[in-house]
């Protein structure tokens, strides 16, 4: 689509161009033959100046029309310009109807240049007297990101406080959760009835964060699996992931004193392709009948299919991921579901560690912004439009501006 | 033989084949499910291997001269020292890079997209659907406002749910169940269709029992 | 040693990511991060691919149980390997793109890997029938309220919602199951759906850090 | 028959399922399957179709094309890939079908390259045998594809000749009769835009219908609906989503035209087994509660 638009806009701009250059030697630049309404119009101002928030060689153009594009026979108004260092000229584009605007990315951070805008109407152009020189240059901060900067240090400023401050002893309180707990439990029945435990770490490979969540509350079974020596048995999708997730069982083993009992090939590569992986995984649940199944990470179509299959066997299942269209899926089929943000917290619970506990205490902060900002933010915007209230409009505005991302 | 014909026969035994699992595991899904696997990671590699080795990494370095790229083979063949026993280790350093930089892009990606967005969403176009001032508007605002926050706060880890804190989380559970049982409820249709296309083309295109 | 280095690796790419996002002419380190992230894999992949030639060869020599279907998958791979590396049968030759139509390597993935990638999919509607019937019951209150959810969802998919309910007063047309259906995906959905991702960035956010501060590293194996 | 046969045979299974629910058996899950397999199959064989009922959603389009006097200037926009196509290609014709059969002036244009060549493919097919009257110039034209997606309507909201100083036949819009009396899309007395991505309906809505307070209604593919909701009822009139909706507009169009009952009806075709497979689900859900409750009632644990 994007290329067939690109083509599109350059058949529209040679084609212009080739117009424009046709009449170019036979017509004076503001010629006798030109009607009466076109000489009643003002002329075109203009304005340049550098783009702002951009990595440089980048001029942005602006003109106002006095009216040139209501007249019969308007073709577009041409960008004109001059490099006023070495002293050419050319020029940049016929811009389309209804547009007053136009960022010429063709520039050079070296030189100057300056602009002017031509209206073309029938077979003539209008040229604006030319613009002030100008020069690209690179910004060194994006200015649209202020409040995405400021709202983020308060909220990473407080992850850090908060691992900090539990890093020093000070005692946090966390709630409960119902899936973490169930994790022990389901391991230990598999090694009651002798059976191996299944880990998928969803379907995606190391680039996405889930994944790695997946992982770290790997980390956490497989130390209970070393001490329990129970089976593990972890099919992955993703070569890296394989690489990434035998790093971790070994190292849980490492920790746990049984280095001796780990092995390489609980971790095994399938296939990279979504459903050839479901059918190996539905295979092995079948036919190994693992007592405990654990899908925790980024999962799509397959979901269900791994969760009605593993429901089949009878298996205690955990299920976490982060992708809301799969959620309803896993709670339907699963015993125990880490619903969005439980699947990144889980690993800090289970470790036990302060500093990993401080860390989710400081993404609270960023909830309670969250809901105090929704808060105010529909109340005022509610208030504003009943009553027209000044007051609540501006706060509405502010807001607006403030979590706007461009 | 026409190799068309062939063709949709081998697909149509194929189709079968994974089919027969909802029955039971069988030895013909087994057979389906080993030439799904050597065929498929035999594609995907190919696939990559064209891809990201030859026209990414190869042409990007040897025939345009993007030399930057050479620090991503230089780490992919870090990847390989696994192969050898006593130097394993470094293997680690091109998964650190990777954890790192997933790390930090996801970081900036979900907070601008997901957290700021919504927000703003909430604040802005939620009013899209309740934008009036009648009595069903109201309503639709104040549950979406009680729904956004009572859920949140039942993500909040910090305080125990007992008392009002607990109430106001168990609404939020609700609201959760209801977002979970209007997806479920959404897609099931969606799913069905998968399915028809699966039997159409064995009764349409194979048996041609159905014109 | 064989620890700080990649720890000093991860925190140092993460951070400068991050950074990058707020300065326009560091944009590109992004694409770059991820184009680094393409080659790595593939490295990776002679990894995973040799996992499954040594598991299933090991499978065949030892003649374990099942081990015949291990030749199965050796002979696909191999022959997909060699269809692809050689692009066997391709028209344009081994310069021509590997997707062209009438190669060995496209005609392997239209008939046999796509029905059977299909019909896996497809396996979803049966999946979707039996966990309605067991999982949709009014256990508790939770459950009682999602199985409402989606049978309001459900029913106003189907014309059964429409005649079930079409004598409700225009007045109260919301509460027409089409228009409670619509309802309940603006309203109740969307604050949930919304509750969710919220929640999912600040998770994100806070495991990152943990990442980047070396607080979480179980990933990142042991000392030897 | 085929009707009849398909009504026995699902209708006799789930009674059987009942009473083993109420017995106290649980079903075993392969039944399960053998009932989702078997309706789609039969829905398939019998080609059943079912009366599809118009939903309010779909009921107001269908209402504003049918009570416009004849005459009336529609524009309908074809913003959609062939990918999009089999879902809401249907929806287009359809519209087609009313719009002309009620007299009513009809502008195509469209907002993606690829929609260019989809709608001539519905001129041909539909349009000019199903309509051999409609004159072009008069009953309809053509104004085809221009690039710059949302910037189009901004302009075409002002005025049309800018943007399309001719139709996609090279006639200048000035010697086509329709177009006697249409300076912009404001002179309009419906705008409908059919597609599932960007830009499609929303945009029509944002930039077209609301600023210049055109009544506008939309079609879209399944997976984008849900995201227009919102729009409806004040900033769109009506919204067709994903086969269900077209097939419902089918319905409504066979049930009040029936001329066009024996003409193809491809969504409503589709619908059949997909309905099936949701009346068998959603009886499967209620028989699953059945069978839970009796065994409560047992003192049991389901």
């Amino acid at each position: 689509m994007i290329a067939l638009l690109r083509i599109a806009k350059s058949v529209v701009f040679i084609s212009s161009l080739l117009f424009v250059m046709s009449i170019l030697p036979t017509h004076s630049v503001y010629s006798q033959d030109a009607g009466p309404s076109v000489s009643d119009l003002g002329s075109i101002t203009v304005r340049a100046h550098d783009t702002d928030n951009d990595a440089g060689g980048a001029i942005t153009v602006e003109w106002d029309d006095p009216g040139y594009e209501k007249l019969a026979g308007f073709v577009g108004f041409l960008i004109w310009r001059t490099n006023t260092l070495a002293g050419t000229n050319d020029s940049v584009e016929v811009t389309p109807f209804g547009t007053r605007t136009y960022d010429d990315r063709s520039v050079s951070d070296d030189s100057t240049y300056s602009y002017s805008v031509a209206a073309l109407v029938n077979g003539e152009r209008l040229m604006s007297a030319p613009s002030v020189q100008v020069r690209s240059s690179k910004q060194w901060f994006d200015g649209r990101l202020t409040w995405v900067l400021i709202l983020g240090l308060i909220i990473c400023g407080a992850v850090i406080y908060f691992i900090e401050s539990a890093k020093r002893g000070t005692k946090l309180f966390l709630r409960r959760i119902a899936g973490l707990e169930a994790i022990d439990e389901a391991v230990g029945r598999a090694t009651e009835m002798g059976r191996p435990i299944l880990f998928v770490a969803g379907i995606q490979d190391m680039d996405d964060v889930q994944t790695i969540a997946g992982l770290t509350i790997l980390g956490s079974i497989a130390r209970t699996v070393a001490e329990y020596d129970t089976k593990i048995n972890m099919p992955v999708r993703a070569s890296l992931v394989m690489t990434a997730a035998r790093e971790t069982i070994k190292q849980a083993y490492i920790t746990a004193g049984r280095p001796d009992a780990y092995n390489d090939d609980m971790v095994h590569y399938v296939t990279d392709e979504q459903f050839g992986f479901v059918a190996a995984v539905d295979g092995i649940m079948v036919r190994e009948r693992p007592a405990a199944c654990f899908f925790l990470g980024a999962f799509f179509a397959e979901s269900l299919i791994m969760a009605e299959t593993g429901n089949s066997i009878g298996a205690i299942q955990v299920a976490g991921t982060a992708m809301p269209a799969q959620l309803p899926f896993f709670v339907a089929a699963c015993d125990y579901t880490l619903i969005g943000e439980e699947l990144f917290a889980a690993s800090a619970y289970l470790s036990e560690e302060p500093r990993q506990l401080g860390s989710l205490k400081g993404a609270d902060v960023g909830k309670a912004i969250a809901m105090i900002v929704i808060l105010v933010g529909v109340i005022a915007t509610t208030i504003a439009s009943a009553w027209n209230s000044e007051s609540m409009l501006w706060i509405e505005n502010l807001l607006r501006q403030m979590f706007s991302t461009g | 033989m026409d190799s068309a014909l062939i063709g949709t026969w081998l697909a149509a035994l194929l189709t079968l084949g994974i089919m027969s699992f909802i029955y039971k595991d069988n030895l013909y899904y087994k057979v389906c499910e080993a030439i799904f696997i050597g065929i498929s990671a035999g594609y995907w590699f190919i696939t990559y291997f064209w891809d990201s080795l030859y026209r990414k990494a190869w042409v990007g370095i040897v025939h345009q001269g993007d030399y930057i790229l050479l620090g991503g083979v230089i780490l992919g063949a870090m990847m390989l020292t696994r192969l050898f026993g006593k130097i394993g280790w470094i293997a680690r350093w091109p998964l650190a890079f990777i954890v790192g930089a997933t790390a930090g892009l996801k970081m900036m990606v979900y907070f601008t997209t997901n957290a700021m967005a919504q927000v703003h969403g909430t604040v802005n176009d939620m009013m899209a659907a309740f934008s009036g001032g009648d009595l069903y508007d109201l309503i639709g605002r104040l549950v979406i406002l009680i729904g956004t926050v009572t859920g949140l706060i039942y993500f909040y880890f910090s305080k125990e749910h007992k008392g009002v804190f607990g109430g106001v989380a168990k609404v939020g559970t609700w609201f959760l169940m209801i977002t979970f049982g209007a997806s479920f409820g959404y897609t099931v249709m969606s799913r069905m269709s998968l399915l028809l296309g699966r039997i159409d083309f064995l009764l349409t295109d194979w048996l041609k029992l159905v014109k | 040693m064989k620890r700080q280095i990649p720890m000093l690796i991860l925190s140092a790419v993460g951070t400068l990511l991050v950074v990058s996002v707020f300065i326009p002419s560091a944009r590109h380190w992004q694409e770059d991060a991820s184009l680094y992230f393409d080659i790595i894999a593939v490295f990776a992949f002679f990894l995973g691919g040799g996992n499954l030639i040594r598991v299933h060869t090991e499978k065949v020599n030892r003649k374990s149980a099942g081990w015949i279907y291990s030749v199965v998958t050796l002979l696909g791979f191999g022959i997909m390997l060699v269809a692809g590396l050689f692009k066997i049968g391709n028209p344009g030759g081994i310069a021509g793109d590997i997707s062209q139509t009438g190669s060995y390597f496209q005609l392997l993935f239209q008939y046999v890997m796509s029905p059977l990638n299909s019909t896996m999919y497809a396996l979803l509607a049966f999946y979707v029938a039996s966990a309605s019937y067991r999982a949709f019951r009014a256990k508790n209150t939770e459950a009682t309220i999602l199985l409402v959810a989606a049978f309001v969802i459900l029913l106003g998919r189907t014309a059964l919602g429409v005649l079930l309910t079409n004598w409700i007063p225009a007045q109260l047309s919301v509460l027409q199951i089409p228009n409670l259906a619509i309802w309940i995906m603006n309203a109740p959905n969307l604050a949930g759906q919304r509750a969710i991702m919220i929640g999912i960035s600040l998770g994100v956010i806070s495991m990152s850090l943990r990442l980047l501060l070396g607080i979480e590293r179980s990933y990142l194996g042991g000392d030897n | 028959m085929g009707l009849i046969i398909s009504a026995v045979v699902i209708g006799a299974g789930l009674l059987w399922m009942l009473y083993l629910s109420i017995k106290g058996q649980d079903v075993d899950r392969r039944i399960v399957y053998l009932f989702v397999g078997a309706t789609v199959a039969l829905a398939i064989i019998f080609r059943l179709e079912f009366g599809e009922v118009a939903t309010p959603i779909v009921k107001s389009v269908f209402d504003k094309i049918e009570n416009l006097p004849p005459g009336s200037k529609i524009v309908l926009s074809y913003d959609f890939d062939p990918a999009m196509a089999p879902e809401v290609n249907p929806m287009a014709n359809a519209f087609i079908r009313h719009i002309l059969e009620k007299k009513h002036r009809l502008y195509f244009m469209s907002l993606w390259a690829t929609g260019q060549s989809l709608l001539s493919v519905s001129l041909d097919d539909v349009l000019k045998p199903e309509f051999p009257d409609a004159k072009y110039g008069v009953d309809y034209c053509n104004l085809g594809y221009k690039a710059g997606n949302e910037g189009v309507l901004n302009v075409v909201i002002t005025n049309f000749r800018k943007m399309f100083p001719s139709d996609a036949n090279g006639n200048s819009l000035d010697s086509l009769p329709m177009f006697k009396d249409v300076e912009s899309l404001k002179d309009m007395d419906l705008l409908i835009s059919v597609g599932g991505g960007k830009p499609g309906v929303k945009e029509w809505v944002l930039f077209a219908g609301d600023p210049g307070k055109v009544p506008t209604a939309g079609g879209s593919a399944a997976v984008s609906t849900p995201l227009l909701y919102p729009y409806w009822p004040r900033q769109l009139i009506g919204l067709l989503g994903g086969t269900k909706g077209a097939a419902e507009y089918e319905a409504e169009l066979a049930k009040t035209h029936p001329r066009f009952k024996d003409k193809s009806m491809p969504a409503l075709r589709m619908m059949g087994p997909q309905t099936m497979a949701h009346v068998v689900i959603i009886a499967f859900i209620v028989i699953g509660n059945i069978a839970y409750f009796r065994s409560r009632k047992k003192g049991g644990q389901s």
